[in-house]
């Protein structure tokens, strides 16, 4: 089938048949979506308008629902917070100045649904979009990460999903050679049949190069280069399809073409590779990157950033499938596509830099004067529309708020105090073996040992690692330090706290590496914004990241948020994950993780700890409960924790660092010890004179530091003089965890064959 | 004037910077080769870097095997010219028959990035002067086609001849014929491994600093 | 004991990456004439004579084929 | 234009780990009387008439299968 045999629906068309019904319902517009698109073009839209419209106005694109929230963001960062930000949110990702003339780009986007039907290609193409955002930046990517969460390990599905996510994952990632520094699995049934994949990518610049989608300049031409363009992803578009118009439900073999995308991270590497070198020569006015939504999103929002109009022909775009209507070349979501803007004596030398790389490269339009967007087709105008009212104009939302009292007082009343607890020391000891080997604190290497951790050279610290230590310019040793963060079930409790205590986790994870945390970026996950009880999760998991942030001196520089997240009418936990990323002015001072130093070294835990349980591992694990209130999160005493933490490690006054968190010091002790290859003797009386307390309580701001045994007075003074919380519990050596006569001892090999033994049990090795 | 030691760059290379910084570590030059040129422009030695050249579609090394840049390395194989091949370099090698035998899935059947031990059995090649046989190396391994596997007479010959370079100490995790994770062949100037030692060339960004002698092994020879 | 064939191809609307890469290779060892190039599966399966089309394609559309972006056949021998 | 399939398989003395994989999860599925599985290539290329059966072999056996560890059959359509 040739494109002329498509039947054109034109503005002149449109206008001629104002009464033709429209399938706006199946596009997802709301009736008064669709009044509002005739009165702002005065007519009804032709097909290509309403493909653009519905897609552009969707919550994904939109951000109609959670827009109203978000501003809260920017109400609460101050000058001085903004003082290092050079691109924040509203770009396609933030950039921060780390010194020394270079400047860090990183996001965290979702791409959970996809993942879900096609978990391989859907995690894949997650990781390329946050990748292809990053390089929009005019940055080099550097590295990703990728927060994952899963329904129950032992369910039949997370069979299907998990290795499929992972594999893709490491697929994509690998095969573009980015290192993967970063990430999370986590296990709740709340996320059965709804996965969540977080895709995390941080990238490099000189912060002369940075770059904003911009098209100015009339005469200047729009190229769109890297794969072509075929029917993937358009999933609903499809129902615009002729041939299948009249039947709404019909079965054509288009129709049924499922919403999913195929990635070829072999084009996406070129692509990058392609992109650097453009910048580099300075053959670029403005670039945007294609992904949801496509050609609308990329000609809409360049054309609204400029300060003209643009003409597009669809006819120039080189397509992979034969009789693609305009509307679905517009809103097609095929993968390792770009858009640049050129000037025209540039056109040339832009072709001829994509020639060198076998990228596919074509002028599909140019900037105009005037302010439309113009967007021909087989010699027919099929779109003509104002460009703001595609990309910023959208509907906006003020939907209904409103606590679940009954629930959410349910909840905090089901306190765990009353849960059966370990109390002889066997008990104990075997409470921390089963700890060890559970879902969400067993070793993750299962996963990570999939993703290359080495490419490009410049890792510090990985996996297993607290976060991700990058070295950015090896002259200098000037790094960065990523982690992402969130239990959610201590925003189910409560979503202030929660999502402040997902914030101080990732920030306190940066500075226990030895770097300066410095900016935020977030991926809200949650449920139906349809339904009040989760926009009010919404707004105070907002709240509370946003006055966390104020308090911190770290701004949030970008994000994504993901709305219906559920199964049926059930919402999963809300996942705000928080990802902070830090600066180190010299990588060879970032602490490593655990006991790394020699034997002898003092064992001195940083901040106090209280009989926190509420949405506790080991409430979780051990009684499937989830009630009370979750820990109380103190920034001020994170802030110090911090700056303590980081200038003790600028001076490498200490020898290895790890958070405490899910498990408690218990989980912290067997990590610390596994991860660092030497035990420990220690003394847990001065914890707390509960010693099942002591071991898995989950009280926020505690680290764990190891300190030369001549250097522990010096650093006990310094954490006085910094107000910080510090007690010597004891000293690193020998091949076990010798917790005194309160539990007993544990050897690093039991304790290292529980750990090991859970994700392998259940997925199969990975090697043989 | 200092060794020029040449690395290939093919569409979805990867690890190329890398190797350039393996061989500056070493004290030579660097020389970045282009896989679409016929020029070697001079240099004294090639490394053939990691990644996932043309995607690995096809089979893995296989399209990169065809490129006009490496019909000069297999002229410069043959006049003795030093070629070191790492892990989808080593794949390409093979293709090109530079090497015999190939690299397929692993047994596992997922990509694998692990630290693990070499042990070096050949220490008179060109890459390997440096170290003594017997040494054992800390070593990043990272791929998805990284068992070796040839029909059993060639095996037997590349026992017989020593040419078999490196060992997996503790196994193949990948299931690789023998545990051979490197050999060369009979002149014994080209060499090739899955292990990436240029991901150890330093104790701050690698496992340790190991895979170094490789790259020292190669200046020594051209110098002398 | 029969001899079973099922070939599994990338649906084509899907992007064939493979496919694409092989047929620009293609050049490099001189051959012309060959326009299109796409790559697929092929499974050779022993299968007892019981077995019947309903199983061989359940087998095929579960464990063989992906079939949100694969097409497949099977042809018994 | 004539259509022409080369299918590729792993020689029979190469550990065929996909094909293994596959036999094992038969079980999974409730599926029995399939004994063996073994997986390869299939290659369906779009050829020129010109094109002779000597140059097909010889795109088989260079590019589109190693013969060092797979065999080819090439099939005119
Ligand atoms: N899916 C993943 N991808 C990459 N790294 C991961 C992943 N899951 C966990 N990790 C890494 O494993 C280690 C432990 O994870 P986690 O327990 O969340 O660390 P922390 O509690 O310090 O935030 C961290 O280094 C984390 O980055
Ligand atoms: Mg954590």
């Amino acid at each position: 089938m040739t494109q002329s045999q498509v039947p054109v629906d034109s503005v002149k068309h449109a206008e001629a048949t104002p009464e033709q019904p429209q399938p706006y319902r199946e596009l997802g517009l709301k009736d008064d979506e669709y009044a509002r698109i005739r009165e702002i073009l005065g007519r009804r839209p032709t097909d290509a308008e309403l493909a653009m419209y519905s897609v552009m106005w969707s919550e994904h694109c939109s951000y109609k629902s959670s827009k109203v929230h978000l501003r809260y963001f920017g109400e609460t960062t101050t000058d001085e917070m903004r003082s290092s930000m050079l691109a924040g949110i509203g770009e396609n990702a933030g950039v921060v100045s780390i010194g020394d003339g270079w400047a860090v780009t990183f996001k965290v986007e979702s791409h959970n649904h996809p993942s879900y039907v096609e978990p391989y290609q859907g995690a894949a193409t997650g990781v390329g979009g946050i990748v292809r955002d990053i390089m929009a930046m005019g940055a080099r990517p550097i590295a990703v990460g990728d927060p994952l969460r899963f329904g129950p390990l032992d369910a039949d599905d997370t069979g299907r999903v998990l290795p499929g996510i992972v594999a893709g994952v490491g697929g994509y990632g690998n095969c573009l050679g980015l290192p993967n520094v970063a990430g999370e699995v986590v296990f709740d049934p709340s996320y059965a049949g709804n996965p969540l994949v977080n895709a995390l990518c941080v990238g490099a610049l000189k912060t002369e190069d940075l770059h904003l989608a911009f098209a100015s300049g009339t005469g200047n031409k729009i190229i769109l280069f890297g794969a072509t363009t075929g029917l993937d992803g358009i999933g609903g578009v499809s129902v615009l399809a002729s041939e299948t118009f009249d039947s709404a439900t019909g079965g054509t073999g288009r129709k049924k073409l499922p919403s999913v995308q195929v990635g070829d991270p072999f084009t996406e590497k070129v692509l990058i590779e392609c992109c650097l070198e453009l910048f580099a020569a300075g053959l670029v006015v403005g670039i945007q990157d294609l992904g949801g939504a496509g050609l609308s999103c990329a000609t809409s929002e360049l054309a609204s950033a400029g300060d003209g109009g643009m003409h597009v022909d669809l006819d120039a775009v080189p397509l992979r499938a034969t009789g693609m209507t305009a509307a679905e070349i517009l809103s097609s979501e095929s993968q390792e596509r770009m858009c640049a803007v050129v000037t025209p004596e540039n056109v040339e030398a832009f072709l001829a830099v994509c020639r060198k790389w076998d990228t596919i490269a074509t002028v599909i339009g140019e900037v105009t004067d005037g302010d439309r967007l113009v967007i021909t087709s087989q010699g027919e105008t099929v779109v003509d529309v104002p460009p703001r009212t595609v990309a910023h104009e959208g509907p906006v939302y003020s939907r209904p708020v409103a606590r679940d009292d009954a629930k959410q007082d349910a909840l905090n009343a089901g306190s765990p105090e009353s849960l059966p607890r370990p109390e002889t020391p066997s008990e104990l000891r075997a409470e921390i073996l089963r700890m060890a080997a559970a879902p969400n604190l067993a070793s993750r290497s299962w996963v990570t040992d999939q993703y290359d951790r080495y490419v490009r050279g410049n890792t510090v610290a990985a996996h297993g690692a607290d976060s991700g230590v990058v070295q950015v310019d090896e002259s200098t040793g000037r790094g960065v330090a990523v982690a992402t963060d969130c239990n959610a079930r201590f925003v189910a409790l409560d979503p202030y706290t929660g999502a402040q205590l997902a914030l101080a986790e990732a920030y306190r994870n940066v500075a226990t590496s030895g770097a300066v945390p410095l900016a935020v970026t977030d991926c809200l996950n949650f449920g139906s914004p349809e339904d009040p009880h989760v926009m009010w999760q919404f707004q105070q998991a907002v709240r509370g990241l946003a006055d966390g942030c104020a308090v911190l001196g770290t701004p949030v520089t970008g994000g994504n948020v993901s709305f219906y997240n559920q199964t049926g009418t059930t919402a999963i936990l809300p996942t705000p994950v928080v990802g902070v990323l830090g600066v180190i002015d010299d990588v060879t001072t970032a602490v490593p993780a655990g006991f790394a130093g020699a034997d002898g070294d003092a064992v001195v835990l940083l901040g106090g700890t209280a009989a926190e349980f509420g949405g506790s591992e080991w409430a979780h694990e051990v009684h499937g409960h989830l009630g009370g209130h979750p820990p109380a999160v103190d920034l001020e005493h994170e802030r110090r924790l911090a700056q303590l933490l980081a200038a003790a490690a600028a001076d490498r006054a200490l020898t290895g660092s790890h958070d405490l968190s899910d498990g408690g010091l218990a989980q912290g002790l067997v990590e610390a010890a596994l991860g660092g290859g030497h035990g420990a003797r220690v003394d847990l009386s001065g914890v707390h004179d509960d010693t099942f307390t002591a071991l898995f309580a989950e009280s926020a701001g505690r680290v764990l530091v190891t300190v030369p045994a001549d250097g522990l007075d010096a650093f006990l003074a310094r954490a006085g003089a910094a107000g910080v919380p510090a007690l010597r519990i004891g000293e690193t050596g020998g091949d076990a965890l010798d917790l005194g006569e309160a539990v007993g001892v544990l050897s690093l090999d039991e304790l290292r064959t529980s750990w090991e033994a859970t994700l392998p049990a259940r997925f199969g090795a990975v090697s043989v | 004037m200092s060794t020029r030691v040449g690395v290939i760059t093919f569409p979805g290379t990867l690890d190329d910077g890398d190797a350039a910084r393996a061989v500056r570590r070493a004290g030579a030059e660097a020389v970045p080769l282009w896989h679409g040129d016929h020029d070697l422009q001079g240099v004294d030695a090639v490394v053939v870097p990691g990644g996932f050249s043309y995607g690995d579609y096809l089979r893995a090394g296989a399209i990169a095997a065809l490129a006009p840049i490496m019909t000069e390395v297999v002229a410069g194989a043959g006049r003795g010219l030093p070629v070191l091949g790492i892990c989808n370099g080593f794949q390409i090698l093979c293709e090109a028959h530079l090497l015999p035998g190939a690299l397929v899935a692993n047994a596992g059947m997922h990509f694998l990035c692990r630290d693990l031990v070499l042990t070096v059995e050949n220490a008179q090649t060109a890459w390997t002067r440096d170290y003594a046989a017997g040494d054992q190396l800390l070593i990043p391994l990272k791929s998805q086609e990284g068992r070796y596997v040839a029909d059993a007479a060639t095996l037997d010959e590349l026992d017989g001849d020593g040419r078999v370079v490196f060992r997996y100490r503790d196994g193949g995790p990948n299931g690789s014929t023998r545990d051979i994770a490197g050999i060369t062949n009979a002149a014994g100037n080209v060499v090739g491994l899955m292990p990436h030692p240029e991901h150890a060339t330093s104790a701050l960004t690698g496992p340790s600093a190991d895979g170094l002698g490789l790259f020292t092994s190669v200046l020594a020879r051209v110098t002398a | 004991m029969a001899r079973v064939v099922v070939d599994v191809m990338p649906k084509p609307e899907i992007l064939d990456v493979q496919g694409q890469a092989v047929t620009r290779a293609l050049g490099r060892i001189g051959v012309s004439g060959v326009s299109g190039v796409r790559q697929g599966k092929h499974f050779e399966l022993e299968v007892s004579d019981g077995v019947d089309d309903e199983t061989l394609h359940r087998l095929a559309g579960t464990l063989l084929a992906n079939p949100v972006i694969e097409d497949w056949t099977v042809t018994r021998l």
